[in-house]
């Protein structure tokens, strides 16, 4: 019983971050931190699905969910933020 | 990106505030939706077809030729969707190739990547290679290979080559097609020899499957590394020997 | 099933907050964003309708399912982000 | 092939004796003067040809239909009782004349080919709302009329001509919807509405008389635009912007024609007119159409424009055939359904003559007509064959038609038919007697606003003087020989007993 | 397990298309000969399947030899393979269009690929018998339509496109929930085993109704059902001509033609008067409004992508005479009736964008109201215009007059008739959109000398949108047969 109580505790846990690191991804609205905090969600979200007996699922989900798509938010975080470094100074 | 529903209105102070009304409106509907699907999702689970495809699913795996049951749904059973996604994946990266070259701005990394770069990479390759092996009877297969070459090619361009370590046109676009290529031959075949299409005779499914996995991981590389790059490719030697995925 | 459900009740929020995301805010990034967590969510529940339990074996159709999801998300994140890439040259030139 | 084949294939093929060389037509390069004039006689001819036989085997009583499904349960059918053929007849004949007609006003102007296709268009629907055996194959060839002539009156390209074409296209198409909506409902009363000599309504129970009054609004409401009964006429003078020969055919033929023929169907092959009458159609009916002809006299009176003169007395004119068909009794039908035709012939021949006043002379206006009869005798002739034609003065055909009307209404007791008669005859002498004069007996000017030599021996073109000529003749003829076998008058009585089982 | 040759072209509607974009992409200097080539062979398997189901009735494929509910399934029955036949034979002439309109080897080497892969998933599409499969094709078809609509590369094109891509996201994601939602409650993904599950679990109701829900809201936004149209005019106005018209004609039917499926075969206990009164509604918004602003559009391409809104809303009329109809005759006709709107609309729709681009290359612009003397310049197109433009209105005689008709028609029947004042007013509108575009054709411009000017291009269109018009207008009895309805007079 007790072993029970303390796996629905971990899952919580696991379950309270996952969304936390959603909510934080969805709520920065600075992108390169937005882009971070998403990767950490995906690689957390990878986790979740190994826990869930899903490791095909979760390596994918690292590889290319956190991963790759990581790498291309990235680089469009960085083109944002140089637009936005650009136009800081054309008018300044 | 200018949605209609919230275009630009005369008084910045008031439309605000408005703003956050109806943005917080939102948030309690959707919050009011997401309990409705809770609610519904709890009543499809109690009264649902509990072991649904599963026993099934795994009951046939032995005749599949593989031993990884998700190996088994992708290749096997469900190998006709997994032909189409990579279609997908090849008309993202061809949408990405019609608006033009590679963006410019390219920026050379420092040093230290570019020292990782030596070891990091064949390791990539390396356990992408297992990673293919693997998928017949443990967790991996030809998607997870495949993002491991791409990243590969993610880490080879960082480190300072724009083409990501990709070969010439001609033969990159040789590679993208490889997966859904021999995909598609492999079912013609079948249909031809009148066992219908994607439908592998259990003795040859094992070697079909890999046969078709190899391709698919080499295209899935290629196409993840030149969506990286996120343009036509620029050197245009027609046919670079060099392989996939090596630095400079 | 309590595990399923638990699993499953946090893909359906996912699902909400990627949608609310994409609904009220405006860059491009921050839509990609949020249909990536969308999406997430829908792959949730899939994960979770195949848990059976730690003792039984999962279902892997929904994995597979999940597995092509994943591609297909990730396929489409890259054209809307050289998109926008595209649109923010054309705007520099502007 | 059988006698059976023929007669199934006959409607069909004549319908298509105009639509193929039209289709044809519009591929024809602008140049090639020749093969788009033998494309568009041979038409003209063989349509002719086919008229005849159509015309033998009615009067031998032969069932002549040709049906295609376009789709399970709507069935285009083109079939030839003594009605259809008085139609077809008249716009066949009057196809070729005009035809030769548009050749001589047309052929050195732009845009030849596309106007002698959608002429070829616009007969096609017209014989296929003459040949229309059920209520879904008029709608479709009504609306095709409505297309075929837009081209048409558009014609000369200036911005009236556009504006006048709108205005058309924004009258008939409302009309045209108005009149969709009335034939599907009442399709789903009752089914295939088939045009049946006695109409195909009279065994439906009292409680549907109310949908079928309103039904009979929406259709009449559709038709009356085309045959321009006020308040609906709006369109009509604006289109005066149409070259000759369209104004021709679409004040004598096609259009209004078209309308009027539309309303006797009605009245008589769906309704039956003693359902018609029962129900209090007919007497509404009547009142429109008396009103619309005092209306359009009126109003012809105040015009000086020869065309918007000539506009109006159609408006007024075409109201005849619609007075006819509200009145119980065989012989008012007589008069409206020779009117038909009596009212073309007569009509086309004064547009011709205003389109040979205006081509030769420059001429456009009422007050400019002083002394056109010295110069163009034979036209002028023409025109007053037809001007005193349509006031009615025998032997000319109007004549008959106003005999044929007047004592329909007293038969039917309706001695304000006479009231009616008498007012429109006067005024129609009002506005054409001075016309007359003018052309007659004024001295010429010295000089006319727009004079063109054909260098013929003739007063005009030979092409633009013969058919007003001849169509003068059959003016003429059709009151002369007027009990003939064949005459128009003859057609109109056997249609008259067998929608009355005389 | 059916005879291979007899369900081969269900496979090869597919798969040549694919294979055609997979040699176009490999081979980028023999782009246009490899398009060609494959649009031939893909149109020739599209006849082929079409008369397979003319002979035997709905085809059945099981791939991969396993039990059904394991494996996916290609079926043609009577509406799939009817706009498959629609689909193909319109793709073909997109096809052969497009040889003679893009220019540079760049748009050329682009183009191709895409376009076939598009092609694929539109056929892919049609033919699915599986949800999940469903959504590969909806997502292969929206990442290809968005790249394909970029192509001119203006700002605007790209802008619009963007939105469409990620619109379209957003409707596949939300469609794949429910999809979920049925796996979860029914354990299959396999329509026809699905449809039997649903009908024979009553107490799972709500769990359908929400799955529908959420799977027929998804595919609104795709099929740009209003309110949630907003993204489709400045995607398909600012795309390349051939790419416009095989967004309006094709893409936005083939999300229509799923939510048809799920509303006939998938949710058929689960639909209610109550749903088909919404859809309804928001289908006759589209209707007046999408019609209006056609209308007020300055650009002739705008109109035209306003009016697919418009045509698409006609569509969804018919969903609540289909629930109150009973079976028989009568709910025969209104499903041809149905299907012959959506392919009429099809041929006109590809013919007038097609025409409208062949404007736009001559006049160097598309602005309707200085278009006066290219119309004049253009006989041929100014005439595929009018031709497409009348079965657009609905006039005589074209396949969107007898679907009018017979909507009408059963809408009094039913008692239904305010739809009737919808379709009068639409179709009012829709005559005065159309002729404010050929009221500019009769000016004082000098006379066209021949009748076609450049066949590869002006044919295309005048055939495509001939066939709307006299094909459909005056034949369309094969379409009852094809569809299996015996649609007897009603």
């Amino acid at each position: 019983m007790t072993q029970l109580v303390l796996l629905l505790l971990f899952d919580a846990v696991l379950l309270i971050t996952l969304l936390g690191l959603a909510l934080a991804a969805v709520l920065s609205p600075e992108p390169r931190r937005a882009v971070m905090l998403f990767i950490a969600f995906g690689l957390w979200l990878a986790l979740v699905w190994a826990r869930l007996h899903a490791p095909d699922v979760a390596l994918a989900e690292a590889a290319i969910g956190a991963g790759l798509g990581g790498a291309l938010m990235l680089a469009a975080a960085r083109r944002a933020a140089r637009a936005r470094r650009q136009d800081a100074e054309a008018e300044p | 990106m200018t949605d209609p529903t919230f275009a630009t209105r005369p008084d910045p102070a008031r439309a605000a505030e408005r703003d956050r009304d109806l943005k917080l409106l939102l948030a309690v509907l959707l919050a009011l939706l997401g309990v409705t699907m809770t609610a519904i999702y709890a009543l499809a689970l109690n009264a649902g077809a509990a072991p649904r495809l599963a026993d099934l699913a795994l009951a046939r795996v032995p005749q599949t030729g593989v031993d990884n049951p998700v190996t088994a749904v992708l290749l096997n059973y469900r190998a006709y969707d997994t032909l189409m996604e990579l279609a997908v994946l090849l008309a993202a990266l061809l949408g990405i190739w019609s608006l033009g070259p590679a963006p410019a701005g390219f920026q050379r990394s420092g040093p230290v990547l570019a020292g990782m770069v030596s070891w990091v990479v064949p390791l990539l390759i390396v356990a992408g290679g297992y990673m293919l092996w693997v998928g017949g009877y443990a967790p991996g297969g030809a998607f997870q290979a495949g993002a491991l070459l791409g990243a590969a090619g993610v880490i080879v361009r960082l480190a300072g080559d724009p083409q990501a370590g990709l070969p010439g046109e001609a033969a990159q676009r040789w590679l993208l097609v490889l997966g859904v290529l021999v995909f598609t031959l492999v079912g013609l075949g079948l249909m031809l020899f009148g066992a219908g299409f994607l439908t592998y005779p259990p003795k040859l499914a094992k070697w079909l499957i890999l046969l078709i996995e190899s391709a698919a991981t080499l295209a899935i590389g290629v196409a993840l590394a030149a969506a990286y790059v996120g343009g036509r490719p620029t050197a245009t030697s027609p046919l670079d020997p060099r392989p996939s995925a090596q630095p400079k | 099933m309590t595990a399923q459900l638990l699993y499953g009740g946090a893909g359906l929020m996912l699902f909400v907050l990627g949608i609310w995301s994409f609904l009220v805010h405006e860059p491009l990034l921050r839509k990609v964003i949020a249909l990536n967590i969308t999406g997430a969510g829908v792959f949730h529940v899939l994960i979770a309708v195949a848990y059976r339990g730690d003792a039984a074996p999962p279902d892997p159709v929904p994995h597979a399912l999940v597995l092509t999801g994943i591609v297909v998300a990730v396929s489409a994140t890259a054209l809307a982000l050289i998109l926008g890439a595209r649109l923010q040259d054309s705007d520099d030139d502007a | 092939m059988s006698w059976d084949a023929i007669d199934s294939l006959l409607p069909v093929a004549i319908v298509l004796s105009s639509l193929l060389p039209g289709v044809f037509i519009f591929l024809v390069d602008e140049e090639n003067h020749l093969l788009r004039t033998v494309l568009n006689l041979l038409g003209a001819v063989l349509k002719l040809a086919l008229v005849g036989l159509l015309i033998w085997g009615v009067w031998l009583g032969q069932p002549i239909e040709t049906r295609i499904d376009i789709a399970p349960g709507l069935t285009l059918v083109l079939s030839a009782d003594a009605l259809s053929v008085l139609f077809v007849t008249l716009s066949s004949v009057l196809w070729l004349i005009t035809t030769v007609y548009a050749i001589g006003y047309l052929e050195h102007s732009p845009n030849r080919s596309r106007f002698f296709g959608f002429f070829s268009l616009c007969v096609s629907a017209t014989v296929g709302i003459a040949l229309a055996g059920n209520l879904i194959t008029f709608v479709i060839f009504y609306e095709l009329l409505t297309l075929a002539t837009y081209p048409l009156v558009a014609h000369r390209g200036t911005p009236e001509a556009t504006r006048g074409a709108n205005i058309y296209l924004a009258y008939t198409l409302s009309g045209g919807l108005l009149l969709l909506v009335g034939a599907v409902w009442l399709r789903t009363l009752i089914g295939p509405v088939d045009f049946t000599v006695g109409g195909v309504l009279s065994g439906l129970p009292a409680s549907m008389h109310g949908q079928l009054v309103a039904i009979f609004a929406l259709l009449l409401a559709g038709l009356g635009v085309k045959a321009a009964l006020v308040p609906l006429h709006g369109w009509l003078p604006q289109s005066m912007v149409a070259p000759a020969p369209v104004s021709s055919l679409l004040h004598a033929v096609a259009v209004v024609k078209a309308g009027a023929f539309g309303i006797v169907r009605v009245v008589y092959d769906v309704y039956g007119v003693e359902l018609a009458y029962q129900l209090g159609l007919l007497g509404a009916l009547g009142l429109l159409a008396s009103f619309t002809i005092v209306y359009g006299s009126v109003m012809a009176l105040a015009q000086d424009g020869l065309k918007a003169r000539l506009a109006y007395s159609t408006v007024s004119q075409v109201s005849y055939i619609a007075l006819g068909a509200s009145l119980l009794g065989p012989v008012a039908t007589i008069g409206g359904m020779v009117h038909l035709v009596h009212q073309g012939i007569m009509k086309i021949t004064l547009f011709f003559c205003a389109g040979n006043y205006a081509e030769t002379l420059g001429v456009h206006k009422v007050s400019q007509m002083d002394g056109v009869g010295r110069r163009m005798p034979l036209t002028t002739l023409a025109f007053t064959v037809g001007a005193l034609g349509m006031i009615g003065i025998p032997p000319i055909a109007g004549f008959v038609s106003k005999w044929y009307l007047g004592l329909g209404g007293v038969t039917s007791g309706q001695y304000w038919v006479l009231l009616v008669l008498a007012a429109s005859t006067l005024l129609n002498a009002g506005y054409f007697l001075p016309i007359l004069y003018r052309a007659w007996f004024r001295p010429a000017p010295a000089e006319w606003p727009k004079e063109h030599h054909f260098g013929t021996r003739f007063e005009t073109m030979g092409a633009l003087l013969w058919p007003p000529v001849v169509t003068a003749v059959l003016c003429l003829l059709a009151g002369l020989l007027a009990s003939a076998p064949f005459s128009p008058l003859e057609w109109a009585q056997l249609i008259a007993e067998r929608e009355y089982g005389l | 397990m059916p005879e291979p040759a007899m369900t081969a072209p269900l496979v090869l509607c597919i798969v040549l298309p694919l294979l055609g974009a997979l040699f176009a992409t490999a081979l980028p200097g023999r782009a246009v000969a490899v398009g060609i080539v494959t649009a031939l062979v893909t149109a020739a398997a599209a006849v082929a399947l079409t008369l397979a189901v003319w002979e035997q009735g709905t085809l059945h494929l099981v791939l991969g030899g396993w039990e059904p509910a394991l494996a996916i399934a290609l079926r043609a029955d009577g509406i799939a393979t009817a706009l498959v036949l629609m689909a193909n034979l319109v793709a073909l002439g997109i096809s052969v269009y497009a040889s003679g309109y893009f220019q540079d080897a760049i748009r050329i080497r682009s183009f191709w690929p895409l376009w076939l892969l598009l092609w694929a998933a539109l056929n892919g599409l049609f033919l699915a018998g599986d949800l999940f499969n469903l959504y590969v094709m909806l997502e292969l078809l929206g990442i290809s339509a968005a790249a394909l609509g970029a192509l001119t590369g203006n700002r605007e094109a790209i802008a619009a496109n963007l939105r469409y891509l990620l619109v379209g996201l957003l409707g596949s994601i939300t469609y794949l929930l429910g999809v979920a939602f049925l796996y979860t409650a029914h354990g299959s993904l396999d329509i026809g085993i699905l449809a039997a599950a649903i009908a024979a679990n009553e107490q799972l109701f709500a769990v359908d109704a929400a799955a529908m829900t959420l799977m027929i809201s998804g595919l609104a936004l795709k099929a740009a059902l209003f309110p949630l149209h907003f993204w489709l005019p400045p995607a398909h106005a600012n795309a390349p001509a051939p790419v416009s018209a095989a967004l309006s004609a094709l893409v936005v039917k083939a999300a229509f033609y799923l939510i048809l499926r799920l509303w006939l075969d998938v949710f058929a206990p689960v639909t209610g008067m109550a749903a088909a009164m919404l859809l309804a509604l928001l289908g006759s918004a589209a209707v007046l409004w999408g019609s209006w602003r056609a209308l007020r559009a300055a650009r002739l391409k705008l109109l035209a992508a306003y009016s697919t809104v418009a045509q698409i809303g006609y569509l969804f009329l018919f969903l609540p005479l289909l629930v109150a109809t009973p079976e028989g005759p009568a709910r025969d006709n209104l499903l041809a009736a149905l299907l012959l709107m959506a392919v009429t609309h099809g041929f006109a729709k590809a013919g007038f964008f097609l025409a409208a681009g062949l404007v736009q290359t001559n006049a160097g612009h598309d602005r309707i109201d200085e278009l006066g003397g290219t119309a004049q310049r253009l006989p041929a197109t100014t005439f595929a215009i009018a031709l497409a433009g009348s079965a657009l209105i609905g006039l005589p005689p074209s396949g969107s007059f007898i679907g009018k008709w017979l909507l009408m028609q059963q809408a009094i029947a039913t008692g239904q008739w305010w739809w009737v004042v919808v379709i009068l007013a639409g179709t009012a509108l829709a005559a005065a959109y159309v002729f404010r575009v050929l009221s500019r054709a009769f000016g004082l411009e000098p006379t066209p000398l021949r009748f076609i000017t450049d066949p590869r291009a002006e044919v295309p269109a005048l055939v495509l949108a001939l066939v709307s018009v006299a094909v459909l207008g005056l034949a369309s009895g094969p379409l009852w047969t094809l569809l299996g309805l015996s649609g007897a007079d009603a």
